[in-house]
């Protein structure tokens, strides 16, 4: 069967080309970059030429940029990093209620260990407060995070104006730009960014690798303590492979990021359009505009969205749901539930990610699909009709 | 993740619908939990003579509502009343850890069903 | 020019049946394994499978296998997660002076958060003492970490009475055997371990996965936050390729172990009868049995190692030293100095490490160069003859 | 890491060895530190007729204590005074970051040497 991949928000398929860049690196150039001989020399020249291209490619310097495990771990760093090494200044966080649970989760922690968080609520579109920011900057407010993009409904935030808004109150600012890196044009100056969080395997890069942006000047923890790589700030033998693959996916990502950006919008509106055209009773959820290139999520009354999903997958369709049903637990997700879903309305919700080898064809198959797969499931519920 | 057997009750569901004279009906579930089933029972002499279901749920759920429908079709109150989410699942050839509890739903939804009916015709539990 | 590596104990190269174990799972098989379509399926079984399999090679149980980026993860997270999930029960860590600088430098972390630590020394081959040991247990030891085999002089501790020690004072048990998984068997059970560091990239594997054992029953905080992978202890998307190939890697080792062992303590003996027969004023360091296989080290008196690695280096050979000078920094090994070795010594200081593709005529090569290599930087030297 | 001048003069290092009768001798650093730098200085009516080094120390010690020799040979003992690192490093065409201070060292032994020689001669400063 052939099999149709709409779930690129969740992770990509790795480039062929950026394959090619790890192979080297995984063969025979093994060397560990910390060691003195050739082989060592080879693979610190990798490193460094890495750092340089992620670095470019958000506005950054290379020495502002630190390699990590990915996107989850980038996050964990930068919260409880910033939060450890400026105790003396103050123990409050500023959150929101979308974001993903690596921010989540940690300042959720953070609660645990003498930290006040502050969860802003958003609108029914997911977009923050920026009055509702400024008020909940208090003497003792260390940190602010706030995603770059969302993942799941794809809203994106005011990042500028946040960076400001922390600037004149002199509070390091991080987001999570995960979904946002090869998606929306990211400069870390412009945007008045501290912290930013990014991962590969979401730009066709491989898994398990991510980085930090720090800005220059900014306090920070070690999460992980080692060895004397990344100048000391996170140890652990470096993955050449993985770092030089990642550079290339930014590379690559930074090079047509305009074409991605216009074919990724097409396919999405069209998408929508087609969906809430064919199917009564559907909502999208988040910003109609403001929202990332590849994202599609909406929510189907009535019915619930991991049988969607099972449907979907017996003809070869992959997307995802914010249904908790998914993953067995009871609530649904808590994004949904932020812009102002009901329980039931939220269980009912697809997303559906473009990327960049998604065709119109595919397109048009869910089209196609979607409509009959909805009328089968609602016809099998107690909710509909009644 | 699903067995055959799950995926093949998903997709072509026995005994879908509603019952208009049903004798007894019985719904679990709440549509915040993400999953509700509503049984009908057609009940004639003691025996189930005709069932039907409507579930609001994943695909375990809409699964287990329609084998167990085929497990309780020309069988007495009795011998329904017995039915366990145990046996649901065997006969499904197995469940997802995570989705064990849907399977009590559909158990919990043939009770209440026949809770309902022995109800309305004043028979004592 | 022909490369002979001789640091398999920095990194290994990566084994072209892992490789091959990797490459399906990084192209067509790149689904998300929280998914619950057939991409996402098919990364979960690998998942699994790999679980069991290296599990099932430290005598674990699957669910007690979590998978991090490396060995540096796991010694950070072994060390951090149980001190603040066992703060109730108190404050003070027991560890060693030789350890790996990611047990290290998160136990002087550890200090400055209100934790205190006991840095047991060695005796001259890098062994710790037992009653040592039993005598620094206090009332509020919560945990005992002590790595298995030292990476830069090969030293095996004593791990099992370690374990029987931690054992009846109730006191949790870790080790890093980031160094011994591969070298040496290793029964956790058997062994009294509560906790376990290892790695990919030392064994043939993937650099970026390592993975760390954790006994049923004992209580660890996250170290990394996020999505509900590892059983929620342990965020981010799962490196599928990475952890099929350290699964494939374990597996390799595991079958070929007692071969392996054989071959290395062979070369490792003779290369070590070489250099200390060909060479005067050499004391090899570590212990003279209780080593591992491919472990060769030794301290040249008068000259300075990355001068030494220079030189093999300009004839292929890739070693690696004790010196400071390596990395620009002051003070030579740690390890050299606990095992009670002078400044200038501990300088002058040479590891060659012998690992599955190390050849009799590799080893040969090395005994032939390094005495004239050796003497004409002694007679530059200001120290001989002097 | 090393630019080939670096790997040339550390291979083959000019100017190795010890004068026995030396006019100034220096000697900077210390084994603990991982490196020592010994300079002897043959001098006639003021000029460096003759120099040769011993060195303990990384690739970069080697290399800079060899090319600072060549650099100071025939030269006066005030055109000497005024050889830097900086100069030692833009001969070698550079060197690591972390190998900067090694460089330091060859114009420490060389002052070290040119002061030996001035107090044993009585010249002041
Ligand atoms: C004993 C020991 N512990 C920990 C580590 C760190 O492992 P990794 O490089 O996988 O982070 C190493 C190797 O660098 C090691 O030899
Ligand atoms: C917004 C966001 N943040 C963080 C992450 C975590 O990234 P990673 O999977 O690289 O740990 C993801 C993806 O899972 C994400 O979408
Ligand atoms: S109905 Fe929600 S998990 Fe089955
Ligand atoms: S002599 Fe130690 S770094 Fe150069």
């Amino acid at each position: 069967m052939q099999r149709r991949y709409f779930d690129y928000a969740a992770t990509t398929p790795l480039d062929s080309e950026v394959l090619n860049e790890m192979l080297p690196h995984m063969k025979e150039n093994f060397g560990n970059p910390s060691s003195v001989y050739s082989y060592g020399r080879d693979a610190r020249k990798v490193i460094d030429d890495s750092r340089e291209k992620v670095a470019s490619i958000i506005g950054a310097q290379a020495k502002e940029i630190y390699f990590t495990s990915g996107g989850t771990e980038s996050d964990n760093w930068a919260i409880k990093g910033t939060a450890f090494a400026n105790k003396d200044k103050g123990n409050h966080i500023i959150t929101t209620t979308v974001e993903h649970h690596a921010v989540l989760h940690t300042c959720k922690y953070l609660e645990k260990h003498g930290y006040e968080v502050t969860y802003l609520p958003v609108d029914e579109y997911g977009l923050i407060d920026l009055d509702d920011l400024k008020n909940s900057i208090r003497e003792n407010t260390i940190l602010i995070t706030v995603m770059f993009a969302n993942n799941e409904i794809g809203t994106i935030q005011p990042i500028a104006e946040i960076g400001k808004i922390a600037k004149e109150n002199k509070v390091l600012f991080h987001t999570d730009a995960v979904q946002a890196l090869g998606s929306v044009d990211i400069d870390v100056k412009d945007l008045g960014v501290d912290l930013m969080s990014i991962s590969g395997h979401k730009i066709y890069g491989p898994k398990g690798i991510g980085a930090l942006y720090v800005r220059k000047g900014v306090k920070i923890d070690n999460l992980i303590h080692g060895g004397a790589q990344e100048k000391k700030k996170r140890g652990g033998t470096e993955n050449t492979p993985a770092i030089a693959g990642f550079a290339k996916a930014c590379e690559m990502a930074q090079s047509t990021l305009t074409d991605q950006i216009k074919q990724a919008t097409e396919l999405r509106d069209y998408m929508i359009k087609g969906i809430l055209d064919s199917i009564p009773e559907v909502k999208l959820n988040g910003h109609p505009e403001k929202r990332l290139p590849g994202n599609v999520n909406v929510s189907i009354r009535y019915i619930e969205g991991e049988s969607i999903l099972l449907s979907l997958d017996l003809i070869g369709i992959a997307a995802s749901s914010g249904s908790a049903c998914t993953s067995g637990s009871l609530d649904p997700s808590h994004v949904l539930l932020a812009i102002g879903l009901s329980h039931e309305i939220a269980h009912g919700s697809l997303r559906f990610s473009i990327g960049k080898y998604t065709t119109k064809e595919e397109v048009d198959f869910v089209l196609d699909k979607l409509p009959g797969i909805i009328q089968r499931l609602r016809d099998m519920s107690p909710l509909y009709n009644a | 993740m699903y067995t055959d057997k799950v995926i093949d009750q998903f997709q072509n569901p026995r005994n879908v619908g509603e019952l208009d004279n049903a004798d007894g009906v019985g719904e679990v579930g709440s549509p915040a939990c993400g999953d509700i089933m509503k049984m009908y029972l057609k009940i004639e002499d003691g025996v189930i003579v005709d069932v039907k279901f409507k579930t609001f749920g994943c695909g375990a759920a809409v699964a287990t509502s329609s084998i167990a429908t085929e497990m309780i079709k020309g069988k007495t109150l009795e011998e329904a009343e017995k039915l366990t989410n145990s046996m649901v699942i065997d006969e499904l050839g197995g469940l997802p850890h995570e989705k064990v509890h849907c399977s009590v739903l559909a158990e919990q939804a043939i009770k209440a069903a026949i809770k309902d009916y022995k109800s309305k015709h004043g028979i004592q539990e």
